[in-house]
């Protein structure tokens, strides 16, 4: 077994320092920062890949993401609603429907350590997949009922930072191409391991304190955290390998499956479904999760694509 | 000078909510507005969180009593058992107080 | 515990003006003040930019009745016709009132 | 409404403390506070700051007079002689009084 | 034509997230770091530069630019009068008979990427012309009278952040040279774009903001905001050709002369003539006038500059 | 004699704009950011190092950094005593019993600009030197009494930012080592000494703010603050040179002793010996020391460690 990649090293240090209630924070100014600057360094690579590829061989695969995203959280929802009220379930289903742009990043600096390649268009997935389980979410807890004011939430998932950084990073990098965006590659991507690396940082001491919360409340959020990541990777690695991707391409669309959203999804239920705990859902997302994606799913969802597609083959 | 009476509100709630609040409060007749940001801990628990929107925002409100009233009543209805928040009011004297 | 009362004088302006104004209302007699950043809306418009100087700053000084009066009355006179500015004035119960 | 009275206590004192401040007031009966960052100037010099600890926070308590005055007195004994501190009072209009 | 540049694009995608009132920004404490590193930047690199120069061949062409940046606002009133109060009609002379280092920054990269050189002494320019207008514009608002502090003035202008950072980065460059520069290259230059893509992610939502209050200002200062950039732009031409500049420096002149001044001159304003409106001058300068610059008005100042050396050859 | 480093340059820039009271911040949050990067790159950089070294070699060495941070403070108290109530001296000794980062970093971009190696092992004495002068503070302010709380003050001291970060980055580099850190080096290495030049222009501008209450207490601080770390530089280059580290290593052993904390100790000074006035211990180690190492002190150590391995040889 390989050693753990250095940014997951700096996970576990703000996890130590976070569970031992150090006098660490990384100043929300800076957190934005690099989130916002995450967020563009994946679309802009995207997009300048993107640039070499024709639009027509994606619009299957998309579809079929985008099924994928629908079906995800309908079939945690009923596990979910076996122990908690109907909101809670709904939101929590919501946020395993979505995705996490952290842990996407982890895992493509863990493909790119190991020299393992990838579809350029999986950032085009992480954008498509970050709306349809809210939608789905909401339903759950509203029914279809016209007590949602749509208009105002699709402004804020459609206009949500996720969705305007990553799909703006994609067409500005498909735009620019591989040559105009040389020049701002200093900033974008040989930082961006850096910069992923102090984002673990606070993401640590983040999940750190959500694992407090946990405690609260029991075990059942704990035991979801992990058994539904590891069954969503079976399915987003089926649909990889169905889709024809290669074993970078199902792995990555593997480890979105797992991912649960922490950014735009508690956002959106905030406003849609206020009556769900927020605590529940970000004590699940990030407290069990992102830490157990992080330091075990990732390489875990490799693994998992080669074995797919060896027995595929 | 011309001095007059009118209600301080202040508001201490989830900065998720900032953008909705706001526009309903100028709804109900408020003049004006001033926010800050803030963190704090009350019956939902410790909130300092500065990632995100998961941090608390401090709202005054500047106006006459009936608007206050208003105000008051509507974020009970709408937002007091989903989000949270505290709220209280005093009376302060201002300048100009047609302005309020 | 030896308790007085003492005035509260809350303005919330431009921060374009901040080192002006807590230099005159040293002058004018305050001891102290407290500052935060902040971000509004009022009869000029909306103010939250947070570039450069465009924001509001909230400024407290706690101090006796005729200092508040004095504060108050040089920023009506000196800034108000030209600067997003509001005042506000309450009692509070202070400790230690000589300090202030 | 079931409205009543609650005394609102702001504290405004070097950050250096803020963990052990905090700690206090809920050991003497708060039940929740908010905390904002601030910048001064008083008795003891400008504090300014914003590196490490050396700014200024400023916290409200929103409580029963009882609870008020111990934390009052409290923080009189332990800090007021060696930090950078000042405290005041005022009565505000509660919803929910139970809360506080 | 060419492709936009991609800053341009980040310019284009903050416009287009702020107009439809997406939920981003870049958090204030960023915003002043990316203006303070490119003061910065600006400053260390014409002062590497400028080591390598005598000064006694630039007093002339410092004098000939001082008197444009006197000339302009002057030039500017009487139109302005006619439209506007006494204060505001200063003000926004002010406005625009200074500068605005953002556009300049985007000229500069314009001028890189199509590899076309300019003098090194440039941005002492940038320092020089942002004062001289304020003073015009302070003159023409309150006559010759003693009304105006002049000292807290001077403080203000002379202590501002454009000029110490500027004019102090100007300073280190030229003290440390090329070779002591080196090992602050990392940020200061091969970070210089990706900066400056954020920072026009920044002013596009910025200039959203600016352009609604604009549309309650009326059409006036909608023209203003256009032509005079582009009259500007030909006095600034014409000044960088006759002091014999090459075609990137009088490109890069033009530019100057054609940008108005959104952070020192408002300061600057605000305390000297605080009845001028500053949502006028603001609207103008950064609703109208700072967009066209970057969309259309550096590459139109390029071609300008071509054409003055070719009629004057 | 050489030119001065640009870092330094940035920190006469901050120096001046503060003096003449410019209106020139770095915002909290970039300033945060800056050290937490430094006290990583530190760290990290160490670790690298360490990871080809034997931890036997290193035992001996520890010892005797760690009685140098008891002897020094013990030494500088009663020369304080002389003038000073109980706690301000306790106070102040501890801060100069203690190290300084930013001056160390400066060090260390001294010796790279001028090719000279040092020991790998360094960062940890620089975590090691932290803490042990804060107890002999405590313990001279208190004496043996039971009021302190040593619990609540280990808390402080073992959490706090210099110690986490620092130590963290040391495990992380020593984990990963060269080939894994390659990917964050862009981050943490390349930008290293631009960020040191941001950092040293606030450390400028701080310092200056610092100077003016000294103004206020006299001239002993004034003359402490540079006596005391020429002698403690001494001390730091004797011990140095006893242990039979490299020129390098003998020059940043001296500069650790010779620099003052003003970070670490303060904030555990405010909790344990409150009765302390801060003013009076900042003024004297940033107003006083951290300019005179930065302008002075770090060539001098350079020359005091050459001397002392040739008076020893
Ligand atoms: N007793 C209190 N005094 C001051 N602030 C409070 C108090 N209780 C709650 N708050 C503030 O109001 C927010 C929401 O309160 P709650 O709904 O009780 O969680 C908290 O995060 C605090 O910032
Ligand atoms: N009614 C109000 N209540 C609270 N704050 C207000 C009110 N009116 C104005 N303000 C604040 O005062 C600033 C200046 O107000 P104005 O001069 O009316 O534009 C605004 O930006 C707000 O922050
Ligand atoms: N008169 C006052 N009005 C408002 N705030 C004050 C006043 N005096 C002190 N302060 C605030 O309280 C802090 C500590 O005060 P002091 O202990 O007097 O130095 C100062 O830094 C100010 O932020
Ligand atoms: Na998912
Ligand atoms: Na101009
Ligand atoms: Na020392």
């Amino acid at each position: 077994m390989p050693a753990l990649d250095p940014v997951v090293l700096f996970f576990l240090l703000g996890l130590a320092a976070g569970l031992a209630r150090a006098d660490l924070r990384l100043p929300g100014a800076i957190y934005e920062f690099l989130s916002m600057v995450l967020l563009l360094a994946i679309g802009l690579k995207g997009g300048v890949e993107l640039a070499r590829q024709s639009p027509a061989e994606l619009l299957p695969q998309l579809g079929a993401v985008l099924i994928m995203g629908i079906v995800l959280p309908l079939a945690a929802y009923p596990v979910l609603r076996w122990r908690l009220a109907r909101p809670d379930a709904a939101s929590i289903a919501a946020h395993y429907g979505s995705v996490s742009v952290g842990t996407f990043a982890v895992a493509v600096a863990f493909l790119a350590s190991h020299g393992i390649d990838y579809e350029a268009h999986i950032p085009v997935f992480v954008v498509l997949l970050e709306m349809p389980a809210i939608v789905v979410g909401i339903l759950l807890a509203r029914g279809m009922g016209r007590q949602t004011n749509w208009k105002r939430l699709g402004h804020e998932v459609f206009l949500g930072k996720g969705m305007v950084l990553m799909g703006g990073g994609l067409l500005i990098g498909w735009a620019a191409g591989p040559e105009g965006m040389r020049p701002l590659g200093g900033l974008f991507f040989d930082l961006f391991k850096g910069f992923l690396a102090l984002f673990l940082l606070e993401m640590g001491l983040i999940a750190a304190s959500q694992m407090s919360s946990l405690r609260r409340h029991g075990a059942f959020l704990a035991v979801f955290g992990i058994v539904m990541p590891l069954l969503s990777a079976l399915v987003g690695g089926w649909v990889g390998w169905s889709l024809g991707l290669s074993i970078g391409g199902t792995a990555l669309l593997a480890t979105l499956a797992a991912s649960a959203s922490y950014i735009a999804v508690p956002a959106a239920m905030r406003l849609a479904v206020p009556e769900a705990n927020p605590t529940l859902s970000l004590a699940a997302s990030l407290g069990v999760t992102f830490p157990f994606n992080v330091l075990v799913g990732v390489p875990l969802y490799l693994d998992l694509a080669r074995l797919i597609h060896r027995l595929g083959a | 000078m011309s001095n007059e009476y009118r209600k301080l509100l202040t508001v201490i709630t989830e900065s998720a909510i900032e953008r909705d609040l706001l526009a309903d409060m100028e709804r109900l007749g408020a003049h004006g507005y001033t926010v800050t940001d803030a963190r704090g801990k009350g019956s939902r628990g410790v909130r300092d969180a500065h990632w995100g929107e998961a941090g608390n925002i401090r709202i005054e409100v500047l106006c006459d009593d009936a608007t206050a009233q208003a105000i008051a009543l509507h974020l009970r209805t709408r937002y007091y058992d989903n989000y949270a928040m505290i709220l209280f009011m005093s009376e302060v004297h201002v300048l100009r107080p047609e302005k309020f």
